[in-house]
């Protein structure tokens, strides 16, 4: 395994001084990589991404142990206007667009810590517009005012405009018809494959984030409870059962699943 | 350890009115200094500790509940503020502690009979404004002159500025003058419509019964509408270098009312002297030592001693008194022209002399012109209004106060 | 082991619906009324009875009500000390011209007085919102005051416009004293903030939070907006009514309009602001901040032997620092800093 | 001759606009770069004034020279600001954020007269406030000269400002930290500068808004009382609105003083204290988010 | 005692339910903003007991259709027949009444309440007594409280969300809150239950419990139910009957299996393989 890019090294959060979410998460992310962040509601997967991110601040959120780093140098007391120059880029979660702009005023801030000329610009537009025609059609609307997958596809689109060399993309699929999602995670295979551009995916579509992804961590009660390879975990029994929703006897019904089921936990 | 005599300060020296604040409770603190230099009153010292109002009605009425008990209790009391001597103004005769609202305040509170503990010393809104109507028929050359002149009485839109209507509208009526009522909604930083419809109304005196921030205001856009300044009377409260000097030369010409002589005293040179040049004086500019509000101060501060001394002819000399005795004290006033002329004040304010019924004590006033650099008197003598009309007011209005607060008006003893 | 829920467990919707639901709170609470009812009348002085005491419950009380609208129904206000000015002023002429009304009757019409000049500013909010809406109320601030110098009636014809509010006597006793004012003040204060708090936890007090969430959603949920934001105007401007009743009458004696002006208003919304919007006890601590705070700074800064001006300046520097210094230390103000430190003792000795 | 009067009145309250609009700018830039009514802006306005003629006074110097200190105090100001108090308060509510505002204008009236002192002070500037002598002799119309020039400098300010404003990039990336902190960080634009840079502009403007109402009443504590002036302006305009603040000015000092002149003396004068915000609150009702101000978005 | 495991009669296994009489319908319905057409000339039916879904790709104007349903887009042209009535459009309100509720796509919890207060906001409409009673908190009042207490207790047993009733839902996690949001759906006891993308967000586990939750409510109670959701999986098992939206039309109407043949439906949204 390469050097890690990233590297998250045992950090804690505590949100209001009181709420202790992360216990010690350790992660890695190697350069040209992609690695998925898996997880029940409430883990902590957007906390460790915010924690990456430092937008944490914003949030009552401190870190009160570890420390992040990103190509080598450590992350966590700079702006995270600074780690989007260094190429750091973060999709948040719940969408977060500018109401007020419109879709392609949304997309060019995305552009803001590039010096770019109005071609360059233009260039990154396109092939954002290429990637989601549907925003090309909605470009001059407010963002606040088009539908959900809009303002999802709006906020990928957004952070694409960066040239980032490594995204933090929390549940891009989030709210995304079927056929889009396919080409999302397309989209950041293609990146990956051509320009090389790392990835730390937390996503609650679990097969095909793994079906993407190069690597996996699994995190639980704000701690990694199973990491591997992608393929060795979609393999793994346990994940199959929980997180893929296939037993033994293959996909079960959704109108079958008779019982509430008590959720098995690797640590309780 | 001697005796002390203890005063209270509830003073304001930050916010809107810190200006005057700070001129006048200076000059009150200068003059108990000059006077414990010199040994004090009989050997009694005067103490007094300051509590910051902001001009608020609640934190006033919070720095006089603390300040009135400390040191033995306070014998006296003076806001400087409408609102602040309101709030506390039930509260006198329960503690026992006399107030003055020198220039300000309701004019019926002269009326010892009726409001005890309160002392509207030296002159009220209503002999003012009748002051002020004397004065222009003077200036016109006889009262009779007033008819079918035109005077706009151009006012702050509050109790204060609605104060002297009863007694304008009497003497209109009276003497036949035509009296325009424009309102200007505090705090006046914009007057433009007002000066507007007085240049449309020609009038040919405009009375300014402002206060703070409006009188500048007043002045400037005057001068901006091209109105002579010669033709504004303005109130004492519109009449210090605070209202004038930020207007620079706009205000050449301006006249206004003043219970205190502009120029310089013995008692100011003293004051000059002993204290700032020794570095003990209150406030930071020396130059503002014989300003407007100083004065005003100082004159305060002369009257109250007085009033301890007198007290203290009748219940013992060298001791310190009570508030109660203060309250005769102040009720026995007399400040004449030898007395001034001990001090070192002569002329410097009237003559002030109280009575159960007259908590006033004087009514006097002058008008004093703005030369663009200085306050000059304009009239040699003391100008006293049509005081048997306020006398009737203040009667009428007292009664109604002592019928809707049940009180039998009487002297106290 | 002093501060634990852990033990006590409801037995029913009922006890779990009280308004401390941990045993330690109400015996907190019981104690502090003892402490506020006995201990207080006898042992504090005149002047933190009158000067310090009665204000801070007033002024509670105004920031309940201000409460009421900006912290739990979300409407921005700045016309808190109009609405208190129609209180004051109501209650004076109820009780000039009703004979024999009785002082307690009077306060209540003061306020509902208050209540309806409430709901006619509230009418706007229908449409703006924010600080747009925040903006908008300075109009009631300046009308209400305007209305009570224009209009002689309201004040008896009183040539200076300034009213002197009239003996509290209730069944033939006589309020004048600081200690039978402060118990009068406090009786009011606690029955109101008692049926805040009641409202607060019923369906008026949802409906208020929904609409100040999200309204569209409250409306899809069968809130009816309208009724809810004229409902919140109007118990606020009553509280405040009220509040203002008590300011003229157990606090200053004599008022002008002016007394009601917007500074007061500010001061209120501070109030909430620094205690916590959203919450009674907020109220009562940003009452205490307020109210204590410059208070306590002049004492200092007196003791520091400055000279006066310095002082007052530096006063109001410190005042204006702090408010900051509390809000980056916590957001949400006062209240939540308490609940935070007792969530924090629940948890002590452990860390987490 | 009436509509001669009619004139005057009009032109003298959309000169008073302009004044008016001098001080709404300055709440235009805070309120677009973090959805905050700056309640601190009075303060700054009477804090630049007193700052320029406090230099003057203690250290004896000219205006020309008290002029660029006081420049560079207010920048100093502004990024003091970002610094101690706004920087911390990322992400929180606007109340938050509004209240802090609050404690600035304690803390920055209390430093300014504890430094230069509470007495009223006078300011010149080479330019007197008195009537045109051109437009007298030619029209027979009264506008200050004074007045005039308080219209050139708004107008340039505001022209500038929109402009820099309106189309850049640095304009979109206002408007998205006024919309969503936490997402203006995300995409990397720097809050924290971009908050610096526009405090010491509200710093400026608040210096030029000092000048000019401290030249005309005075340079005393009053001055953060013309905020209040300001505030219908923002409403009727729209706070996030530059052209706004100006179209908003004019038609609030038109309109208060035509009603003061002609309805006033009807119902007892005085109105122009609460005139201007209901009319504006008419207008509100018409339009929520002012005139040009930009539309709440209410989606679900 | 009722804090406690969930009642029986939420977890027994269903019965399969008739679909019964058409109880909405919606006809020629055509919605625009300016100039963008989120509906145009839009008919479907659903029937009492039934689970309609409606799905189709980003921005086809699926949440519209809700917003139309219970008043919050009022479209310019078109007719709504609920329950027999005939009405231009509905409005938010007597939408509410008359037992329409729904989930919204963004969550539109009440962030400052806690997940508790939250649903008993949806029990709202059933609360008779007026504020002074409330403000007294006493006699009726105070019963009626804790009569709906017990309802909403009910149904946070169901969802079992026990653990967090009184936690600010602010601070919750995402697929709670969506939870929660059913709870104050459900806490109306709705006749029409829209539920805006529920699984968003959501693993295949919670998914699970999710489906389960949609599946009881309308068998135990007999909820009708209109379900956005781009999850096939989900869509396909449960739903009674598809509509698919493409840019304002209606491309296809039918059972799960008519609509996966659905050439257009095909092309326009699930793309090959599916
Ligand atoms: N601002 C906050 N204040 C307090 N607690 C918070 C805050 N944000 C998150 N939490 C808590 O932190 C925990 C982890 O939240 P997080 O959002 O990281 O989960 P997640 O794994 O992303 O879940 P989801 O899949 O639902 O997005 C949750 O229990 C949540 O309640
Ligand atoms: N209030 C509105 N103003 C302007 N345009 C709107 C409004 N509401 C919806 N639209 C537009 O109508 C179209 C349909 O939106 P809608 O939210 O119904 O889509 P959707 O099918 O729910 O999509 P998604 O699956 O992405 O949530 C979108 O293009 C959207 O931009
Ligand atoms: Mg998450
Ligand atoms: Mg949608």
């Amino acid at each position: 395994m390469a050097a890690p890019y990233l590297s998250v090294n045992n950090v804690e959060v505590i949100y209001d001084h009181v709420i202790l979410v992360l216990k010690g998460v350790s992660l890695q992310v190697p350069q040209g990589k992609i690695v998925a962040l898996l997880g029940a509601n409430g883990a902590g997967k957007s906390t460790t991404l915010k924690t990456i991110s430092t937008l944490l601040r914003g949030e009552r959120g401190d870190v009160t142990k570890g420390e992040v780093q990103f190509k080598g140098e450590r992350i966590d007391q700079l702006t995270p206007n600074e780690l989007v120059r260094r190429g750091l880029s973060q999709v948040m979660e719940g969408r977060h667009c500018f109401g007020h702009l419109t879709i392609e005023e949304n997309l060019l801030t995305g552009a803001y810590t590039r010096n770019a000329s109005r071609s360059e610009l233009k260039a990154s537009l396109e092939k954002v517009y290429h990637y989601f025609p549907r925003l090309r059609e909605r470009r001059g609307s407010q963002a606040g005012y088009t539908s959900g997958g809009e303002q999802q596809m709006c906020a990928i689109g957004r952070a694409l405009m960066a040239r980032p060399s490594m995204i933090l993309l929390d549940e891009p699929s989030m709210g995304i018809a079927p056929q889009i999602v396919e080409e999302i995670f397309g989209i950041v295979k293609d990146l990956n494959s051509k320009e090389n551009v790392s990835f730390l995916l937390a996503e609650q579509n679990t097969s095909i984030a793994l079906r993407y992804a190069d690597f996996g961590y699994i995190l639980e009660n704000g701690r990694v409870v199973m990491e591997g390879a992608a393929a060795d975990l979609s393999c793994n029994e346990d994940v199959k059962e929980f997180y893929l929703g296939v037993s033994g006897a293959g996909r079960k019904s959704f109108r079958d699943m008779k019982f509430y089921r008590r959720r098995k936990r690797w640590l309780a | 350890q001697p005796a002390e005599q203890y005063i209270a300060l509830p003073s304001y020296r930050v916010g809107p009115y810190a200006a005057g604040g700070s001129g006048f409770y200076g000059g009150i603190i200068d003059y108990f200094n000059l006077v414990n230099l010199s040994g004090g009153v009989n050997g009694v010292k005067i103490s007094w500790e300051e509590c910051e109002t902001e001009y608020n009605p609640s934190r006033g009425v919070e720095c006089y509940e603390r300040l009135k008990t400390k040191n033995g209790g306070a014998t006296l009391v003076e806001p400087l503020s409408t609102g602040v001597a309101y709030g506390i103004l039930d509260r006198l005769a329960v503690d026992k502690i006399p107030m003055t609202m020198i220039g300000y305040g309701r004019s019926d509170a002269a009326n010892g009979k009726v409001f005890p503990y309160v002392f509207p010393l030296i002159t009220s809104y209503w002999n003012q404004a009748a002051a002020m109507i004397k004065y222009l028929g003077d200036k016109e050359g006889g009262m009779a002159k007033l008819k079918g002149k035109k005077i706009v009485h151009l006012y702050h839109d509050s109790a204060f500025g609605k104060e002297p209507l009863p007694v304008l509208e009497a003497l209109s009526k009276q003497y036949g003058f035509e009296l325009i009522k424009i309102p200007v909604t505090p705090p006046g930083s914009e007057q433009q419509s007002q000066w507007l419809q007085i240049r449309q109304a020609k009038p040919d005196h405009v009375i300014l019964w402002g206060w703070g921030s409006m009188n500048a205001v007043a002045i400037k856009t005057a001068q901006r509408n091209g109105f002579p300044r010669e033709k504004i009377l303005g109130v004492w409260w519109a009449g210090s270098e605070e209202d004038t000097v930020p207007t620079g030369d706009a205000a050449k010409g301006y006249s206004a009312m003043t219970f205190n002589t502009p120029g310089n005293y013995p008692v100011l040179d003293e004051i000059r002297k002993k204290l700032y040049d020794a570095g003990k004086g209150n406030m930071a500019d020396a130059s503002r030592i014989g300003s407007v509000y100083h004065m005003r101060g100082v004159s305060a501060a002369i009257l109250w001693v007085e009033a301890i001394r007198t007290a203290q002819e009748k219940f013992g000399k060298g001791k310190r008194i009570t508030g109660e005795q203060m309250r005769w004290g102040l009720e026995n006033l007399n400040v004449d022209e030898a007395r001034q002329k001990a001090i070192g004040a002569f002329g410097m304010l009237p003559v002030v002399k109280t009575s159960c019924e007259d908590h006033e004590g004087s009514g006097a006033v002058k008008v004093q012109q703005w030369d663009g650099k200085k306050w000059n008197a304009v009239t040699p003598n003391w100008i006293v209004g049509d005081k048997a009309l306020t006398r009737q007011l203040l009667e009428e209005s007292s009664a109604a106060y002592a019928a809707e607060k049940k009180i039998t008006p009487a002297c106290a003893k | 082991m002093l501060y634990r829920e852990a033990g006590q467990f409801k037995t029913s919707y009922q006890a779990d619906g009280q308004i401390f639901p941990i045993l330690q709170d109400r015996i907190a609470l019981l104690a502090l009324m003892a402490v506020a009812i006995v201990a207080v009348p006898l042992l504090a002085s005149p002047y933190a009875l009158s000067a310090i005491l009665i204000p801070f419950l007033i002024f509670s009380l105004a920031a309940i009500g201000l409460n009421i609208l900006t912290g739990y129904a979300g409407q921005l206000s700045l016309g808190t000390a109009a609405f208190m000015a129609v209180g004051a002023f109501a209650s004076y002429n109820f009780i000039l011209r009703i004979p024999g009304l009785p002082v307690l009757l009077a306060f209540v019409l003061g306020g509902l007085s208050a209540a309806l000049v409430g709901i006619a500013f509230g009418l706007p909010s229908l449409r703006i919102r924010g600080f747009y809406l925040a903006a908008a109320t300075l109009a009631t601030q300046f009308f209400v005051v305007w209305c009570l110098t224009k209009i002689p009636y309201l004040t008896n014809y009183s040539s200076s416009g300034v009213i002197t509010a009239q003996p509290i006597v209730i069944l033939g006793y006589v309020f004048d004293t600081p200690a039978s004012k402060y118990l009068l003040v406090l009786a009011v204060v606690a029955v109101m903030a008692l049926l805040a708090k009641n409202m607060i936890r019923s369906n008026v007090g949802r409906s208020w939070m929904a609409v100040r969430d999200m309204d569209v959603a409250a409306e899809v949920i069968g809130f009816r907006l309208m009724r809810t934001k004229l409902l919140a105007f109007a118990v606020s401007s009553f509280y405040c009514g009220v509040a203002g009743a008590l300011y003229a009458y157990a606090y200053l004696g004599t008022v002008e309009p002016e007394a009601y002006n917007l500074d007061l208003s500010f001061r209120i919304l501070f109030m909430i602001i620094i205690g916590g919007v959203g919450s009674v006890l907020g109220s009562f601590l940003g009452a205490a901040f307020i109210v204590l705070l410059p208070v306590m700074l002049n004492i200092v800064a007196h003791s520091l032997a400055l000279p006066t001006s310095v002082a007052s300046n530096l006063e109001l520097m410190v005042f204006g620092a702090l408010i900051i210094f509390f809000l980056i230390v916590e957001p949400h103000g006062l209240a939540r800093l308490w609940q935070i430190g007792k969530e924090k003792l629940r948890l002590w000795p452990f860390p987490h | 001759m009436l509509m001669n009067f009619f004139f005057e009145v009009l032109i003298g309250g959309l000169l008073s606009g302009v004044m008016y609009a001098l001080v709404a700018i300055g709440f235009v830039l805070i309120y677009k770069a973090s959805g905050v009514f700056n309640f601190a802006q009075g303060a700054m306005v009477y804090f630049a004034a007193l700052t320029c003629v406090g230099v003057m006074d203690k250290l004896g110097v000219s205006l020309w020279i008290a002029l660029p200190i006081t420049v560079a105090v207010m920048i100093v100001l502004g990024l003091a600001i970002e610094r101690v108090v706004l920087r911390p308060l990322v992400n929180q509510p606007e109340i938050t954020l509004f209240m802090a505002t609050i404690g600035l204008a304690f803390f920055i009236e209390g430093l300014a007269q504890l430094m230069f002192g509470a007495q009223v002070r006078k300011l010149e500037l080479p330019i007197e406030d008195v009537p045109s002598q051109y437009l007298m002799d030619n029209y027979n119309i009264l506008v200050s000269q004074f007045d005039i020039m308080a219209a050139a400098v708004c107008g340039l300010l505001v022209t500038t400002l929109a402009l820099l404003f309106s189309k850049t990039k640095v304009g979109r990336a206002l408007r998205a930290v006024a919309d969503d902190h936490q997402a203006a960080l995300a995409v990397g634009i720097p809050l924290q500068r971009i908050w610096a840079v526009l405090w010491a502009v509200a710093g400026l403007v608040a210096l030029v808004a000092g000048m000019l109402w401290g030249a005309r009443n005075g340079v005393q504590f009053a001055l953060t009382f013309v905020a209040l002036k300001a505030l219908p302006v923002l409403i009727l305009g729209g706070f996030t609105s530059m052209p706004g603040a100006i179209v908003g000015g004019l038609i609030i000092g038109a309109s208060e003083k035509l009603a003061e002149v002609y309805i006033g003396p009807i119902v007892g004068g005085g109105i122009e204290g609460w005139f201007p915000y209901v009319l504006a609150l008419l207008f509100l009702l018409v339009r929520p988010e002012g005139l040009f101000g930009e539309k709440i978005i209410r989606r679900i | 005692m009722q804090m406690n495991e969930p009642e029986a009669h939420f977890g027994t296994t269903p019965a399969r339910r008739e679909t019964g009489a058409v109880i909405l319908d919606l006809k020629n319905i055509s919605l625009s903003f300016g100039g963008v057409k989120a509906l145009t000339d839009i008919s479907f039916d659903v029937r009492q007991h039934e689970i309609r879904a409606i799905i189709g790709p980003n921005g086809a104007g699926k949440s519209s259709m809700l917003n139309v349903i219970n008043g919050v887009y009022r479209p310019q042209q078109g007719e709504i027949v609920y329950r027999g009535e005939v009405r231009r459009n509905m409005d938010c309100h007597a939408a509410a009444k008359s037992g329409i509720a729904r989930t919204f796509q963004n969550i539109a919890l009440f962030k400052g309440m806690t997940v508790l207060d939250n649903i008993m906001t949806g029990r709202n409409l059933k609360m008779t007594s007026n504020f002074l009673m409330q403000a007294l908190y006493w006699g009726p009042a105070r019963r009626e409280e804790i009569a709906h207490r017990i309802k909403a207790e009910e149904i946070i047993d169901f969802l079992e969300i026990q653990a967090i009733r009184k936690t600010p839902v602010g601070r919750l996690p995402y697929g709670l809150q969506k939870r929660v949001e059913l709870g104050r759906a459900l806490a109306a006891e709705p006749e029409i239950l829209l539920l805006d993308e529920p699984m968003a967000g959501m693993n295949v586990e919670e998914k699970q419990d999710m489906c389960r939750f949609i599946l009881d409510v309308n068998d135990q109670f007999g909820t009708t139910i209109v379900l956005i959701e781009h999850d096939m999986g989900v869509v396909m098992d449960i739903s009674d009957r598809v509509v698919v939206l493409d840019y304002g039309k209606k491309i296809g109407d039918g059972t799960p299996d008519e609509v996966r043949g659905n050439q257009d439906v095909i092309n326009a949204y699930l793309g090959v393989g599916c």
